[in-house]
């Protein structure tokens, strides 16, 4: 280490928590100061279509870098991620929705619940807490499996979540939505969420439970070998990318406006796994980076698909385009630059 | 206090096949016992057993009285019954130092005080140099000292070493045997070494115990090992 | 005027029409002109049911211009595609809102036109969705500002029991409903409930379930050709591609008993899938293409369509994107004003109001229909003609202008 | 409740998804991953069928032709298809040692990007064809009905399996595949070239998506850009289940799942009908929890350390 030479022989557990402070604040401004000042421009240019899709982007790096936490540290590719989402979602509508309306959507809601006037901020921390909650618990039995059986454990999860959702119509409206949960997330509460994500997965990957389960991901045999107990590591981890996770379902639920259980399905699914992977599997920056960069390229074909005048001419792509041209360039990202646009890059961080 | 890690009667069978029948040894602390054997004789599946990754079909491993016959991997790394690996399996993205965290960890959860056995560690193999550097970019006798200094992080009681000169030429393998000898002294722990060289095996253990076919062909002191025809004529006799 | 560049055989007027539209969207409006928006799909799924209503919008538009407008100015009809998105969605309304649009047309489903019009809700304009069933657009449940021209599912599958019990005079009802999305559980329970009261909960002799994604329906087939005694007819509620393949497998079985489905059954394009479908009954807001429909006002719509696009919309379904106009500016005629509040309060005072889609009724307290005459349709060996619009009041089709 | 009936219902459904599970299980036994787009190749099978045209009532292409012919040129174009996959997308991909996490998610980019291109040429809406019309009826054995398209699913599923097992036992490409599904890097060594072995196995692939394409249309009669994307769920469900890397194991994986499917559909109270694939797929977690290395594998393979 180049510091080594400081005062922290004084006090070595004081310079060491300092030493840690940094470890963790270094890497998460070097990525938070880059997305508020990219806000910050956002906002001055008062485009509300750029605000709106800025804020949608900063919810996809909430979900992504939940996805991190766990598929970066164990390698474990995660299907089942977006019921957290689901279940976050849900878990706010339950205390925020829409007023005298909640009775109309969920019926079957207890009263102390579908009357409850919970404050915004502590019912999304509540829903993020029961998808936490609920991926310690799948967790405790899922954990213990590995690679593509987990992959596929985790899928099923979806599918299990999904259809109970569908059909418990008393508290989810079926496959209805549920339309009127109060939009407060602007640009800066989707900032505000985002900075909050970032700092948990950096405190995460930082500490020793993170090095730990990378060290499982390398090699399972060697980390028991060294003491490594692989399925706490993993359950810690899982548990903690489901709150992540839940937080940006509560977050997209209240930036629409509206929810249903379809919107948590293969295509969120899809979607979030691909911005992890074109930014770089393993990396926390990755993650931000492909949520940011997939959401820019959707909205730069969108675009071409709605005209650009050239002259008097109006250059338009036919409507459908922009999913096909996001298609193909996802698939040159992964053949061109298989590791991600960053790779193993953690942006702040010294080595 | 001195403990002694022994194993009873050991059997490991696979599909009828018989891996291990019938192996007693006994390793103690602060000394370096050698198994030899040919390949196939069930050295790596002993170990295997006494590090918690294979379940004897019959048989015992305690410490002292303590019976961990049943005990998972990590639980015994972190009681203290270490091992690497023959094909070394770091932690190929992570740095040097890292490697030798995750013991660390696992063991201290990020005290200052493992934070220094780490270093430790790395300074022991004389790795401190390198500690910054990706696992996987290492040249591979360095890797094979790194496998080494990850077990020793974990300040061992035993430690069971798979082969670790494996594919070193002599010079390299005479500065291992040189570090492995140091290991009971500075880490007051047992070593259990497997290996081929003959030279590496006889340098620094004093006692030896040989393995043909699953069962135990002999065991005892070093001199006595080497003048006992049954080892000669199966194993020493083929060099 | 979608994908115009892979279709070349479409009419030169089109791609005209097109264009002037693209560039003229482009362009800064004139002060004088009122906008109208539409937020709806015309790519991804929900495309299919989209882009009928919305070209029909926009004849009611064009025609609106051509008799000089709407309390004396031009209307804009501002399309933006929202991709079967609903963060798209949302985000074409708050467009659309900042453009000043005075009212702006949803898509033809509830999930996917409820976040643009809890926008309109909050920004206080009004929206209209073409032809979304759930009974939630029509409750209040996003707010006072949203309306839907079509007619409630549960509504829809209470006058096909009506019908079926009264007109045709059917005893034993087999229920099979697809559990696949709201608007066929909401077109099963009204039937249901309707059927209950006409003919008492055991005339229904079984109740069954699949899903629009199974590849098979053996298992209800069997438990069908269980009972004792066959149906007298099926309620089918689906959609396709589940409910072509229903039908297929349940007549490839031998059941050859009536099949009735509610709007979801509508149009010829799935025919293909059962050869000489017979016996199969659906109704419509207005005749599927190919269908001759009893009103005259109708025909001359079709017709009028089918000059302008070159082909006919698939299903009656798309004649409620013009009724969406024609409700709104009928109400802005009456109030004298585009102001939401005074434009709400006129819609909410329509009783009968006749429309394209036919008479509607809206009050303050409910903002859809849900027994408004609907055209049934019969098809026998792949052939398909309209019996009617038949009224719940009168138990029988209305009279033929 | 006639059990005879269920089974043959069963059977069939297991049947198909068998098949789905078999194209899966090939491919992953020679390139270590699961193909997501298989079941978007099914969807291009199917809508070979017909004219690609934006028109709501579609026109009959591949499905006009007779039997004879339309049999091997859906099966033939689906097999075209999945080998420009494996050439355009996968062989770059794999030349870059990509690792297992982005070759999973590039299929899934296939999927998405052929769901799009069908639904840009032949829009959302569902269209329907007619094809092996003689295959509408059944017969009837006692009281049992055999659907006869059920009857030529299973005796498909059943000779396509035969035929594999032949194909994979003594020819030389069907060697290749099953050394390089044991040992890659073995195989390698032995002459086998990597590009071709896979190559092989796409192209079998192929061939049992187009037969899926051909079964589920003659079934059904509908095509809809997303109906590959449940087969593919419900193969690689019964890959993983059936014990992956065995193509044995990947068959009884899609049989199983078809017969959990199709007894919970039969069983199950009405009441929690709607809720089946949450049964379903809880039992898939249950059983990949008891045994994580899949049903039908003969034994859990021995990590070396």
């Amino acid at each position: 280490m180049t510091d080594s030479v400081d005062p922290r022989r004084s006090s070595p557990a004081a310079a060491a928590s300092l030493l840690w402070i940094g470890r963790v604040a270094r890497p998460s401004a070097a990525l938070i100061v880059p997305l508020l000042v990219l806000c910050i421009i956002i906002a001055l240019t008062g485009a509300p279509r750029l605000e709106s899709i800025m804020t949608e982007a900063l919810i996809y790096v909430v979900l992504v870098a939940g996805l991190s936490i766990f598929i970066g540290n164990s390698g474990i590719v995660s299907f089942g991620h977006v019921t957290f989402a689901l279940i976050g979602a849900y878990a706010s509508a339950w205390q925020t929705c829409c007023g005298p309306m909640r009775l109309i959507f969920m019926p079957e809601l207890p009263v102390w619940m579908a009357t409850a006037q919970v404050p915004l901020g502590l019912a999304a921390l509540l829903a993020a807490t029961l998808a936490g909650f609920v991926a310690l618990i799948l967790g405790v039995a899922l954990m213990r499996l590995s690679g593509t059986a987990a992959s596929i454990a985790l899928l099923s999860v979806l599918f299990v979540f999904k259809t109970a959702y569908e059909n418990w119509d008393g508290w989810t409206a079926g496959q209805s939505a549920i339309v009127g949960l109060p939009t407060y997330v602007t640009l800066w509460v989707a900032l505000g969420a985002a900075a909050v994500a970032i700092l948990i997965a950096t405190l995460y990957r930082v500490s020793s439970y993170g090095l730990r389960l990378r060290a499982v991901r390398e090699d399972e045999a060697a980390a028991r070998a060294s003491g490594v107990n692989a399925w706490t590591q993993k359950l810690v981890a899982f548990t903690i990318s489901g709150f992540v996770a839940g937080l940006g379902g509560v977050l997209y639920g209240h930036f629409l406006g509206t929810i249903s259980v379809s919107m948590f399905w293969l295509d969120m699914t899809f979607l979030t796994l691909a911005m992890l992977v074109v930014g770089g599997l393993r990396s926390l920056t990755g993650a931000v980076v492909g949520a940011l960069f997939v959401a820019a390229l959707r909205e730069c074909i969108q675009v071409f698909e709605r005209g650009i005048s050239v002259g008097d001419n109006l250059l338009q792509a036919p409507e459908g385009t922009r999913e096909i041209v996001l298609a193909i360039v996802l698939l040159s990202i992964l053949i061109f630059r298989p590791q991600g646009l960053v790779g193993e890059l953690e942006v702040g961080e010294r080595r | 206090m001195s403990a002694r890690l022994t194993t009873q009667s050991v059997t490991v069978r696979f599909h009828g096949l018989t891996a291990l029948e019938d192996v007693s040894i006994s390793l103690d602390q602060g000394e370096i016992l050698g198994l030899l054997g040919p390949n196939g004789a069930g050295k790596t599946t002993l170990v295997n057993v006494l590090s918690g990754f294979t379940r004897p079909s019959g048989g015992t491993v305690k410490v002292n009285e303590i019976d961990l016959t049943r005990a998972r991997p990590d639980v015994l790394a972190r009681r203290g019954i270490v091992r690497t690996f023959q094909s070394v399996r770091l932690f190929q993205r992570m740095t040097v130092r890292e490697n030798v965290q995750v013991p660390v960890f696992a063991h201290h959860a990020g005290s200052v005080e493992g934070e220094q056995a780490a270093q430790r560690a790395l300074e022991f193999v004389g790795l401190a140099e390198e500690s910054d550097r990706i696992a996987g970019s290492l040249p591979y006798t360095q890797e094979r000292l790194v496998g080494i200094a990850r077990a020793l992080a974990l300040e061992p009681k035993f430690l069971m070493l798979d082969e670790p000169a494996a594919g070193m030429n002599d010079v390299e393998g005479a500065q291992l045997v040189e570090l492995i000898a140091r290991i009971p002294a500075q880490y007051g722990c047992g070593v259990l070494l497997i290996e081929h060289n003959m030279p590496v095996v006889m340098a620094v253990c004093e006692r030896l115990h040989v393995l043909r076919g699953g069962r135990t062909l002999a065991s005892g002191p070093r001199e006595e090992i080497r003048r006992n025809p049954d080892v000669i004529e199966s194993y020493l006799g083929g060099h | 005027m979608m994908r115009k560049v892979r279709m070349p055989h479409r009419t030169p007027q089109m791609a005209l029409l097109a264009a002037s539209v693209a560039i003229a969207s482009t362009t800064q409006v004139k002060a004088e002109d009122i906008i109208v928006g539409a937020a709806t799909s015309f790519s991804g799924w929900m495309a299919a049911f989209d882009t009928n209503s919305t070209r029909a919008a926009r004849l009611a538009v064009d025609e609106i211009n051509a008799k000089g407008g709407l309390l004396g100015h031009k209307l804009k009809l501002v399309h933006i595609d929202t991709k079967t998105d609903q963060a798209e969605t949302a985000r074409a309304a708050q467009e659309l809102v900042g453009q000043g649009a005075k009212m702006i047309m949803v898509a033809c489903d509830f999930d996917m036109g409820a976040p643009a019009a809890l926008v309109a809700q909050q920004a206080g304009v009004i929206a209209i969705s073409s032809c979304g069933g759930d009974d939630k657009l029509g409750d209040l449940t996003i707010g006072n500002n949203v309306f839907t021209m079509a007619t409630e599912a549960d509504g829809t599958g209470r006058m096909l029991a009506d019908w079926a019990f009264k007109k045709q005079g059917w005893k034993a009802a087999y229920v099979l409903l697809d559990t696949f999305i709201q608007y066929d559980k909401s077109l099963c329970a009204g039937f249901v409930e309707r059927w209950t009261e006409l003919a008492g909960a055991d005339s229904i002799v079984l109740q069954d379930e699949f899903k629009n994604a199974d590849v098979t329906v053996s298992s209800q087939i069997s438990r069908y050709k269980a009972l004792d005694k066959p149906a007298d007819m099926m309620m089918l509620c689906s959609v396709p591609p589940g409910l072509a393949s229903t039908i297929r497998q349940f007549r490839s079985a031998g059941i050859d008993i009536p099949i009735l489905a509610g709007t979801g059954g509508d149009s010829s394009s799935w025919h293909s899938a059962v050869p000489g479908l017979s016996n199969y009954f659906h109704l419509s807001n207005a005749a599927d293409a190919g269908v001759e429909d009893p009103r005259a006002r109708n025909r001359a719509f079709y017709e009028q369509y089918e000059t302008i696009y070159g082909e006919l919309p698939a299903s009656g379904q798309g004649i409620t994107g013009y009724s969406v106009i024609e409700a709104w500016s009928r109400a802005v005629e009456k109030a004298g004003s585009f102001e939401t509040d005074e434009v709400r309060a006129a819609l909410e005072s329509f009783s009968g109001e006749d429309l394209l889609v036919g008479p509607t009724t809206f009050t303050p307290e409910k903002h859809s229909n849900d027994e408004r005459p609907m055209l049934f349709m019969s098809t026998t060996d792949g052939k398909t003609t309209a019996l009617g619009y038949y009224d719940m009041a009168t138990g029988d089709y209305m009279p033929v202008e | 409740m006639n059990w005879v009936q269920l089974l043959v219902d069963a059977l069939s459904l297991g049947g198909a998804y068998a098949l789905v599970a078999l194209g899966i299980g090939l491919v992953f036994g020679v390139m270590r991953m699961i193909n997501f787009a298989h079941g978007d190749l099914i969807t291009i099978g199917a809508y070979a069928l017909v004219v690609p045209s934006a028109a709501e009532v579609a026109e009959p292409y591949l499905g006009a032709f007779s039997v004879w012919l339309m049999v091997p040129m859906t099966i033939g174009f689906v097999v075209l298809m999945m080998l420009a996959t494996e050439r355009f997308a996968f062989r770059p991909l794999r030349e870059r040692h990509a690792d297992g996490a982005s070759l999973l998610i590039s299929s899934f980019a296939i999927s998405f990007l052929i769901q799009n291109v069908i639904l840009f040429i032949h829009t959302g809406r569902p269209k329907s064809v007619n094809i092996l019309d003689g295959l509408r009826g059944y017969v009837s054995v006692g009281d049992v009905r055999l659907p006869l398209i059920d009857i030529v699913t299973v005796a498909v599923t059943a000779v396509l399996f035969i035929l594999l097992v032949v194909f994979l036992g003594f020819t030389r490409p069907g060697r290749e595949i099953r050394s390089a599904s044991e040992d890659f890097v073995m195989a390698r060594l032995l002459g086998v070239k990597a590009n071709r072995v896979i190559a092989y196995a796409f192209a079998v692939s192929g061939v049992l998506a187009g037969a899926v394409s051909l079964l589920y249309v003659a079934k059904t009669g509908v095509l809809d850009y997303r109906m590959g994307v449940p087969l593919a769920i419900a193969g690689f469900v019964g890959t993983v289940l059936g014990g992956i890397g065995s193509l044995w194991g990947a068959m009884m994986g899609g049989l199983t799942l078809g017969f959990a499917s199709a007894f919970l559909q039969a069983l199950l109270p009405p009441e929690l009908r709607a809720s089946r694939d949450a049964f379903l797929y809880g039992l898939v977690v249950l059983v990949l929890l008891v045994r994580p290395q899949g049903i039908f594998s003969s034994s859990k393979r021995l990590e070396r350390i």
